[in-house]
């Protein structure tokens, strides 16, 4: 099927990032100061125009896109779809090598399409602020936007890997040359996670290649394509088990998961304001969409048997990640960041778990948690940007007393909280609810001890509310951030922070009243996704029980 | 008498065979004696041997395929064509490369012996890839052993650089020693020395098994210090660090690809049995496992290379280990001993070639700057000469064997032979040592760009016609990244080695 | 009117708030003070609509129809409904909206009323706050989500709403956050609630689970036709448990009760609208809203909990001094009444409590706020800033300095001890009359309830009394006493209307009966739809149960069940019971604090343990912080460094070892391979004493090496 | 008995030997050359060997010329090679050599 558009919409929506990264790149940097100024603005502006024409055509595909064709694993009813043949090379023995060219979205990954052009446009307000190695920066960033959108429209296994590893370069860079004290350690520690867990993935695809033939992924998913007698071939063999262990992990060190979590809160305590948020708001959701896109889907038989698993998993990085958060306030440097940074994995471990539920409510759940914590994770991390770059400090018990300074920021911060304690009339309300009513289904337990998540959700987050915004102001806060007024007229918010925060707020509160938009993106794509899993669910389940 | 004519008809047919050597052989005679002459001119052999490297590379295309002259002895198929255009692009680069090194250029001597040896060194890999016998097998390594001696201590003031030559010589002394010591059990064992006859008898009669073994593995054992694989890979570090930078990727690259050619040209000549009409498996006579030896080799050598590289400071020391454990990655395709397999390491020599190649550079333009190689002195240089640290840091991709770099599709194609022979324990072990590395190869980007960015350093400039080498080395990595079918089909198309 | 119509202004009397809440925080700034205008103009608005919705209820006639389009609404006499589509599956969609039954009706009128009031109140009594126009945008966000409550039709919005009412409760108890006490007990509140929401939240799973839906009248429909949660009885009555406990945490009932009396730390308002007046009846609310579902052992649990609440926190106001915690407590003891009267089957009397409650809870807490300004604008006057304006021992005497509020005083507390003529005599003497009759049909060991409920309706009339006399009788104990003075009519008037309201004949023409009244013949016990064996017979409506299995025969249509009946015949024992027990609590408390016959301090020595233990609340606080607290942070704690350290460690080693693995490597050939070839040497032991004088350079040792690989290889692989 | 292929074998396996052990042993470098010589040598008499005895073609001796041949040349570049290390170390201790390590 064409592309419903004339044009190429999803090689557009993928690669204009490129050519803004080669245009900043062509950006001349003058030596006078002046000069420097002038050429930082103008990186900066080409950064936000095609950022901004980024979320243009992600409206358009949100405006074309027929939400009655479910995708999955039908390539018919796929939508904006480009395939072309890319490499095409005959071998012994493994005869024709295809590799295809193969875009194209549906209702799971029309919503990530979104979220990525969304935060990319808004993350970009908070990289003003970036000073040092302006051209480095905004093209690496852009070039970490293409990698992340390309992710979410491969269809062929191979381009899927190429993109998932074309973003590890950009991030490490921009963790480690932009990033805090222990910048060298966290990037480092970021890129061989991400690496240890991908490399096998690439395994597991050369595995996929030799029993499909192809590297459509729409192939794989489909149990007639396997060659017998091939390596993946037949269903619930001990190989398929492990390849779909394999796969899992790599996502789950990306989601991250307990235990492979502890990259995540070193990433972004030392990334800057805009990476931490680019990290949280769309980087995780990679690792289960991975999960949703390729891992349940091309090995159902494994799905249904590490079920419980998986749902164990979710269930203990909710609390878990929700604990280590709750410690934040006792235990360390006591860092605003490290503290969203957990509840990250907790909000996360909502999706894993409405995944492993396999039930529409929770399917949909997960996929709608993963866009409203993207928006509402960007929003946190930005809120933590905003005094830090007033004060050049994160710390908990720095500070008090804000929300008499500032109180419009306050009132941004409240929401943001609140949507991230799930509070009704907010998005992520919804997508929890739908997550619990699913999982309550398959695993009610699990589902029950989840909700202890939510109340110590409501503890850290109070908490945290509580140290920095109540309470009396601390002296050395007293006078204006800064004396000059150039950077920081008034003491509360400026414009470019409205810009960046007022959109993700309205959002926020819409999807919290009306969430049909959305839900009905994927409804079509999430049913059928669940009827593929229908038979596999509970089939001679691992840590069956519960 | 009437064998005598043949023999004679034999060798004017041979001679058509012959013509990229013979044009090698005709250009060295030339360095030689313009050596005498113009000795003024520093770089007027560079020029003879681009000429002759020319000429020969040329008639590469000319030559008739598949067919063996010199008494069976000297073969040419498309696997050994392109192994030699690997050579020759090599020794291309490594001439532009020689007009910028300051270890070369700065010292009394004129570099005219440098290019010589240089030919002589290409005029025995080329013999290598195409030899048959076990005599010329011996001779033709020597040959490029030899000259490669020579060169690794051309700088012989330089104490390093002598003493790595000294090193290197007795080392290869003796595993060449070794390896005529097994030929001659061999040729014990069997009667013959040409190894397709060599083939025929080992299928028609049996032979002592321990014997022939031992035998076998000492020529291995000859191949693999070639190759410098662990653990006959001891001499690797301290030679390409003593010697000059240039040398050393020549050695990197080209001695070692020429290694690969002659192991596997072995092993598929001699070992193997009989292949499979449709599906190209090779099955292996005698009793013992060579898949498992050499996969042994193979994960021996990348483990240990990657290991030993993660705590090396100077900048040779580490791409010499990154080099033996590439060594690794290459022997996993010949382990897996199918054409698959040998497609594999045909596609892995050439990328490997561009981006180490475009690495040593890199390395050597940074040496020549800040009159250091250590890893620690290149702190700051991303700022100070970014586009130099960009195109070295896309090389370190690559060597990583990250998308969309050639690196990447280098390792694909190996895995992928790898894995669809059933060995997944080695591919396994592959992609773990790949994440090892990318430990140490980070380490340099680290220093480039993220450290020392506070000291403000006047920026440095690099003399332009290295620059544009390694801007087109780049280049071709990243295109080879995302369209490498024609590396993929021209590699299969050689992948077919012919036997008689 | 029309039914849609009467539709249309319950959305608008819900929305209304919502619009106040929105203009006061995004133009707060501006309006300044005019913003307590728009506010209560809008509350006006809102009071009139749920004035229209009570009246059209009660005395129009609907006949029923269906109209289905995007919206969905249903009309009957009972219930008029608007359902419609919020969450979208595609291949299930779970649908919610609001419906107007007479009990939601009533408490419409409720919550207008007191929000309306309490705004009045505030005008004055919040004048000149820094964050004026703030306070009312959250009165205004408090409003509209509990009109939520009431007018939700189903568990989804009960809970959204549920969940509002409690951020804004959050908001307003910290409104002064300043004060780290009061942050801390808005962050208390919060918290505590979300413990009972999480049952609240698990029953609602549990029944969405089996049913497939949230909406009431499906799911009760369907347990009607004996589809049960799991098809067990047991765990339907552990779903309405569940859905209970969001009530214990709402309407602070043991054990959840802790948060209450912090809650006072908030403007006396809104102490008075929220946590007296409307929001902690929620969960009563919401109990009696789900009556039908709740089986007999759930009720008796309801009425176990609520009649410990009762009595626990009579016995602890006791003896505070702080004039709101004093009221805190006997709300938290008047709500256990609630619950307990449901939990009996006396839910006629429990509704009918709720709202007299409402009335002079609001008064009482709007006199001691009246209190409070008077004592606070004293002490300011006098810059006196030692003494608690809100310690009942720095009272004294305010009858004279405060006549109005005094007589509003005395006439509401009047009505909480239930004595006569007062619209508290009626709710509380049913209630009693309910406990008993419960004890009598039931029997066993039940009989404690009624017991409880008799005991603390005494322990009310004595601490209210009690609180009066010290604060308003006597003579002054502080020159701030002393200064006090009257409020103007702002503040008085909605003391007025309270008061009036607390009256007994707008309820009942008999000051004795509340049967009498029209209260009970409006608000019905719900026919329970729970199977027949899991409830009480006596509770089962003769309506479709029969004339013959009732006892009594004949006369049984005069009653809607057995409990009623009983509840009739033991209506005078209860009532003079209550009024004998009420009337020694007023004369004991006289007896104390009045003539001082009676010695308070004599008691305290006599009884050191019940006195501290009434002191201390129990020591509920003390426990609750040390166990569960003190343990959920100590785990938190835990688990930080956990991942500081052994997670993240585990990794760091193992990176430590590959890279000293490396080194290792590295130095081989220094180290070891010497010793390898000292070994070859030894073992081929032929030149041995030339071998005594080996030493090895680096490149034969490499040979060496190599060599050793060989023989390894050629060794292994044969 | 007379001579066989055995001794021969024998004989040349021994000086294998002694090579090898000359080369790791020895401190100074013209004697690990020495060293290297026999090794070299070890495998003519085998070459020489084997086409003497199992009755075979001359190829034998062929290898066994070649192999002189590369062992001069290997040699020359030694000494040279070993030359340089003394005017650069004033010693041919192959022991000491050896700044170049890890």
């Amino acid at each position: 099927m064409q592309s419903n558009l004339g044009f190429p919409i999803l090689t557009l929506i993928t690669f204009l990032p490129i050519v803004g990264m080669l245009l900043v790149l062509l950006v001349p940097v003058f030596k006078s100061k002046e000069g420097r100024e002038l050429s930082h603005t103008i990186m900066r502006w080409i950064t936000v125009v095609f950022t901004f024409f980024q979320v243009i055509l992600a409206v358009l595909l949100y405006i074309n896109f027929d939400k009655t064709l479910p995708g999955v694993n039908d390539i018919s009813s796929f939508q904006f779809v480009e395939k072309i043949t890319w490499i095409n090379a005959n071998f012994p023995i493994v005869g024709q090598i295809k590799i295809e060219y193969f875009l194209g979205v549906d209702g799971i990954s029309l919503p990530m399409v979104l979220l990525t052009a969304l935060v990319c446009f808004i993350a970009v307000f908070p990289s003003f602020v970036i000073h040092k190695g302006v051209k480095g920066y905004f093209a690496m960033y852009l070039l970490l936007d293409t990698g992340m959108m390309g992710v979410f429209v491969a269809l062929d296994f191979f381009l899927f890997y190429v993109f998932w590893e074309v973003m590890l370069l950009p991030m490490y860079f921009l963790i480690g040359i932009w990033g805090g004290p222990r910048k060298e350690y966290a990037a480092i520690k970021f890129f061989i996670y991400t690496l240890v867990g991908s490399v096998f993935m690439l395994l597991v695809i050369i595995g996929l290649y030799f029993s499909v033939g192809s590297f459509n992924m729409l192939e794989m998913m489909n149990p007639e394509n396997y060659k017998p007698d091939s390596i993946f071939a037949g269903m619930h063999t001990t190989i398929r088990y492990i390849a779909f262990m394999a796969l899992f992990i790599c996502f789950a060190i990306k989601v991250p998961t307990v235990p492979f979590h502890t990259w995540l809160p070193d990433a972004h305590v030392e990334a800057p304001t805009p990476i931490s948020v680019i990290l949280a708001g769309i980087l995780l959701k990679m690792g289960t969409y991975g999960i949703i896109r390729i891992a349940f889907p091309i090995f159902p038989d494994a799905a249904g048997y590490f079920q419980t698993l998986i749902a164990w998993v979710g269930m203990i990085s909710i609390i878990y990640g929700a604990l280590c958060a709750l410690g934040q306030h006792k235990v360390g440097q006591k860092d605003f960041k490290k503290l969203i940074a957990y509840s990250s994995v907790s909000h996360m471990g909502f999706v894993v778990l409405g995944i492993a539920a396999m039930r529409p409510e929770g399917v949909t759940g997960a996929i709608f948690q993963m866009f409203n914590h993207g928006t509402i994770t960007s929003m946190l991390f930005m809120i933590v940007g905003v005094i830090y770059d007033r004060t050049h400090t994160r710390g908990l018990d720095e500070f008090g007393g804000l929300a008499t300074k500032m109180p419009v920021y306050t009132g941004i911060m409240m929401v943001a909280f609140f949507a991230a304690i799930g509070l009704p009339g907010l998005s992520s309300f919804i997508s929890e609810v739908l997550v619990f009513l699913g999982a309550f289904n398959t695993y009610p337990y699990l589902a029950i001890a989840s909700g202890l998540g939510i109340i110590l959700g409501a503890a850290y987050m109070l908490w945290a509310l509580q140290r920095v915004f109540f309470g009396k102001l601390p002296e050395r806060w007293n006078k204006p951030w800064d004396p000059t007024g150039k950077e920081f007229p008034g003491d509360d918010l400026i414009a470019r922070e409205y810009v960046a925060f007022v959109p993700l707020a309205l959002i926020i509160i819409f999807l919290g009243i009306y969430p049909n938009p959305m839900l009905q993106l994927m409804n079509a794509s999430v049913n059928h996704f669940v009827e593929i899993l229908k038979p596999y669910v509970f089939i001679g389940s691992f840590l069956s029980g519960m | 008498m009437l064998e005598i004519l043949g023999f004679v008809e034999d060798i004017q047919k041979s001679l058509f065979l012959f013509l990229p050597e013979v044009f090698l052989v005709v250009s060295l005679i030339l360095a030689i004696l313009s050596d005498l002459f113009f000795k003024r001119l520093k770089f007027f052999n560079a020029y003879v041997a681009l000429v002759g490297f020319f000429a020969a590379g040329i008639s590469l295309f000319y030559i008739p395929k598949d067919q063996v002259g010199f008494l069976n002895s000297f073969v040419v198929d498309n696997f050994s064509i392109f192994i030699k255009l690997i050579i020759l692009l090599t020794n291309v680069i490594i001439i532009l490369m020689s007009f910028n090194s300051k270890e070369l250029t700065h010292n009394k001597l004129s570099l005219g012996e440098f290019y010589t040896f240089l030919i002589g060194m290409t005029f025995g890999m080329f013999l290598v890839t195409g030899s048959l016998n076990l005599i010329l097998i011996y001779l033709a390594v020597e040959t490029m052993s030899i000259s490669s001696y020579i060169l690794a201590g051309y700088t012989k003031e330089i104490k390093r650089s002598s003493e790595a030559s000294l090193k290197y010589v007795i080392f290869g002394a003796v595993s060449s020693g070794l390896m005529i010591y097994g030929i001659s059990l061999l040729f014990g064992l069997t009667g013959s020395l040409n190894i397709v006859e060599i083939n025929k008898i080992l299928q028609t009669s049996p032979i002592p098994s321990l014997a022939f073994f031992i035998s076998i593995i000492l020529i291995l054992m000859g191949f693999a210090y070639k190759i410098s694989a662990v653990p006959f890979h001891f001499w690797t570090p301290d030679v390409y660090e003593g010697a000059p930078i240039t040398i050393t990727a020549y050695l990197s690259v080209a001695s070692k690809v020429a290694g690969f050619a002659v192991l596997i040209r072995f092993v598929r000549s001699t070992l193997v049995a009989e292949t499979s009409a449709q599906q190209e498996i090779w099955t292996l006579i005698s009793s013992i496992d060579w898949t498992f030896v050499i996969s042994i080799l193979s994960f021996l050598s990348m483990t240990v290379g990657n290991i030993i590289a993660l705590w090396q400071n100077n900048l040779k020391r580490l791409l010499a280990y990154s080099s033996i454990a590439h060594a690794g990655y290459i022997l996993m395709g010949v382990a897996v001993m199918n054409q698959t397999g040998v497609a594999s390491v045909l596609i892995y020599s050439f990328i490997y070639m561009i981006m180490n190649l475009g690495a040593f550079i890199c390395a050597m333009l940074i040496a020549n700057e800040i009159n250091s190689e250590d890893i620690n002195d290149i702190e700051g240089l991303g700022y100070r000469a970014p586009v130099l640290s960009a195109i070295f840091s896309i090389f370190l991709f690559s060597l990583i064997g990250l998308p969309p770099t050639a690196g990447f599709i280098a390792k694909f194609y190996v895995f992928s032979a790898v894995i669809d022979a059933g060995l997944i324990w080695l591919a396994v072990a592959g992609v773990v040592n790949s994440v090892i590395s990318l430990y140490y190869y980070v380490k340099i980007m680290r220093n480039m760009f993220i450290r020392g960015i506070e000291v403000e350093k006047e920026p440095i400039t690099f003399p332009a016609l290295n620059l544009v080498v390694i801007f087109l080395l780049s280049i071709f990595t990243l295109v080879f990244g995302i369209y490498f079918s024609p590396i993929i089909n021209w590699a299969n198309f050689s992948a077919n080695i012919f036997v008689k | 009117m029309q039914p849609e119509s009467l539709l249309l202004v319950s959305v608008l009397t819900l929305l209304l708030p919502f619009l106040s809440f929105v203009v006061n925080i995004f133009f707060g700034k501006k309006l300044g003070k005019a913003s307590s205008i728009v506010a209560t103009s809008i509350l006006g608005l809102v009071l009139l609509g749920s004035f229209v919705i009570f009246y059209f209820k009660l005395f129009a006639h609907f006949d029923s129809k269906v109209i289905v389009n995007y919206f969905l609404y249903e009309f009957s006499n009972e219930i008029l409904q608007l359902k419609f589509t919020w969450i979208d599956l595609g291949s299930l969609q779970i649908k919610v909206g609001i419906a107007i039954d007479n009990l939601s009706a009533t408490m419409l009128v409720v919550v207008a009323m007191v929000s309306f009031l309490v705004h009045l109140f505030s005008i004055e009594y919040m004048a000149g706050d820094p964050r004026f126009s703030r306070y009312f945008a959250y009165l205004g966000l408090f409003t509209f989500s509990m009109n939520g409550i009431v007018l939700a039709n189903n568990f989804l919005f009960m809970y959204v709403f549920w969940e509002l009412v409690g951020i804004s409760s959050y908001l307003l108890i910290g409104f002064w956050f300043e004060k780290k006490s009061a942050a801390d007990a808005g962050k208390k509140a919060f918290i505590v609630n979300r413990v009972g929401d999480l049952g609240f939240f698990v029953g609602i799973m549990i029944l969405y689970f089996s049913f497939g839906t949230v909406l009431f009248d499906d799911i009760f429909g369907s347990i009607a036709q004996g589809k049960l949660p799991f098809n067990s009885e047991a765990i339907l009555t552990l779903a309405g448990i569940l859905i209970f406990c969001g009530a214990i945490g709402k309407s602070a009932q043991f054990p959840l009760h802790v948060w209450l009396p912090d809650a006072m730390e908030g403007p006396t308002p809104v102490s008075a609208l929220i946590h007296a007046a409307t929001m902690v009846a929620a969960g009563v609310y919401l109990t009696a809203r789900v009556y039908a579902m709740f089986t007999a052992d759930a009720l008796t649990f309801i009425a176990v909990i609520g009649a410990i609440t009762a009595f626990i926190s009579a016995t602890i106001a006791i003896t505070q001094y702080d004039f709101k915690r004093v009221l805190a407590y006997s709300t938290v003891s008047q709500l256990g009444y609630m619950i307990m009267a449901l939990g009996v089957g006396a839910f006629t009397m429990g509704v009918f409590h709720l709202v007299t409650h409402a009335w002079f809870k609001a008064a009482l807490f709007l006199c001691s706020g009246s209190v409070i300004h008077a004592m606070h604008h004293s002490a300011h006057h006098l810059g006196d800033h030692h003494t608690d304006p809100q310690d009942i021992r720095n009272m004294g005497g305010l009858r004279r300095t405060m006549p109005w509020t005094y007589r509003t005083f005395l006439l509401v507390t009047l009505a909480i001890s239930g004595v006569p003529l007062t619209s508290g005599f009626l709710s509380k003497d049913g209630i009693l009359a309910g406990t008993l009759a419960y004890a009598q049909l039931t029997g066993g060991w039940r009989w404690f309830i009624p017991i409880i409920a008799f005991a603390s309706a005494g322990l009310t009339a004595f601490y209210m009394f009690r609180l009066l006399i010290v604060s308003f009788h006597g003579e002054p104990r502080t020159k701030v006493a002393e200064h006090t003075k009257e409020n103007n009519w702002i503040i008085l008037l909605p003391l007025f209307v309270f008061s009036i309201l607390s009256l007994w004949f707008f309820y009942s023409p008999n000051p004795l009966d509340a049967q009498s009244g029209w209260f009970p013949k409006i608000i019905v016990q719900p026919k329970t739809v729970v199977p027949t064996e899991t409830q009480w017979d006596f509770l089962i409506t003769h309506s479709f149960l029969g004339e013959s299995h009732s006892s009594i025969g004949k006369e049984a249509h005069k009653y809607l069940n057995h409990f009623e009946e009983v509840m009739h015949h033991l209506h005078y024992p209860a009532m003079i019971l209550s009024l004998v027990i009420a009337g020694s609590g007023i004369l004991f408390a006289f007896l104390f604090f009045q003539f001082k016959i009676l010695n308070p301090e004599t008691f305290k020595k006599q009884f050191p343990f019940l006195y501290s233990l009434s002191f201390r609340k129990w020591y509920f606080d003390e426990v609750y912080n040390a166990i569960v607290a003190g343990g959920t942070v100590l785990f938190a704690r835990i688990s930080a460094l956990f991942d500081l350290y052994i997670v993240d460690g585990i990794v760091n080693a193992w990176a430590w070892v590959t890279r000293n693995f490396g080194h290792f490597i590295g130095h081989f050939d220094n180290f070891v391979i010497d010793g390898l070839v000292n070994l070859i040497a030894n073992v081929t032991g032929f030149f041995g004493s030339v071998l005594r004088h080996i030493q090895t350079g680096r490149v034969q040792t490499y040979v060496a090496f190599a060599v050793f690989g060989l023989i390894l290889l050629i060794y292994f692989l044969i | 008995m007379g001579i066989g292929l055995t001794h021969y074998l024998v004989l040349s396996a021994i000086l294998f030997g002694l090579g090898l052990f000359a080369i790791i042993t020895r401190k100074n470098a013209v004697l690990v050359l020495i060293g290297v010589e026999l090794v070299l040598n070890s495998a003519n008499i085998n070459f020489v060997a084997f086409s003497k005895f199992n009755k075979l073609n001359i190829d034998g001796h062929i290898a066994a010329l070649f192999v002189i041949m590369l062992a001069a040349i290997e040699v020359a570049v030694a000494l040279a090679i070993v030359l340089n290390i003394y005017q650069n170390y004033k010693h041919i201790n192959v022991d000491e050599v050896d700044t170049l390590k890890e």
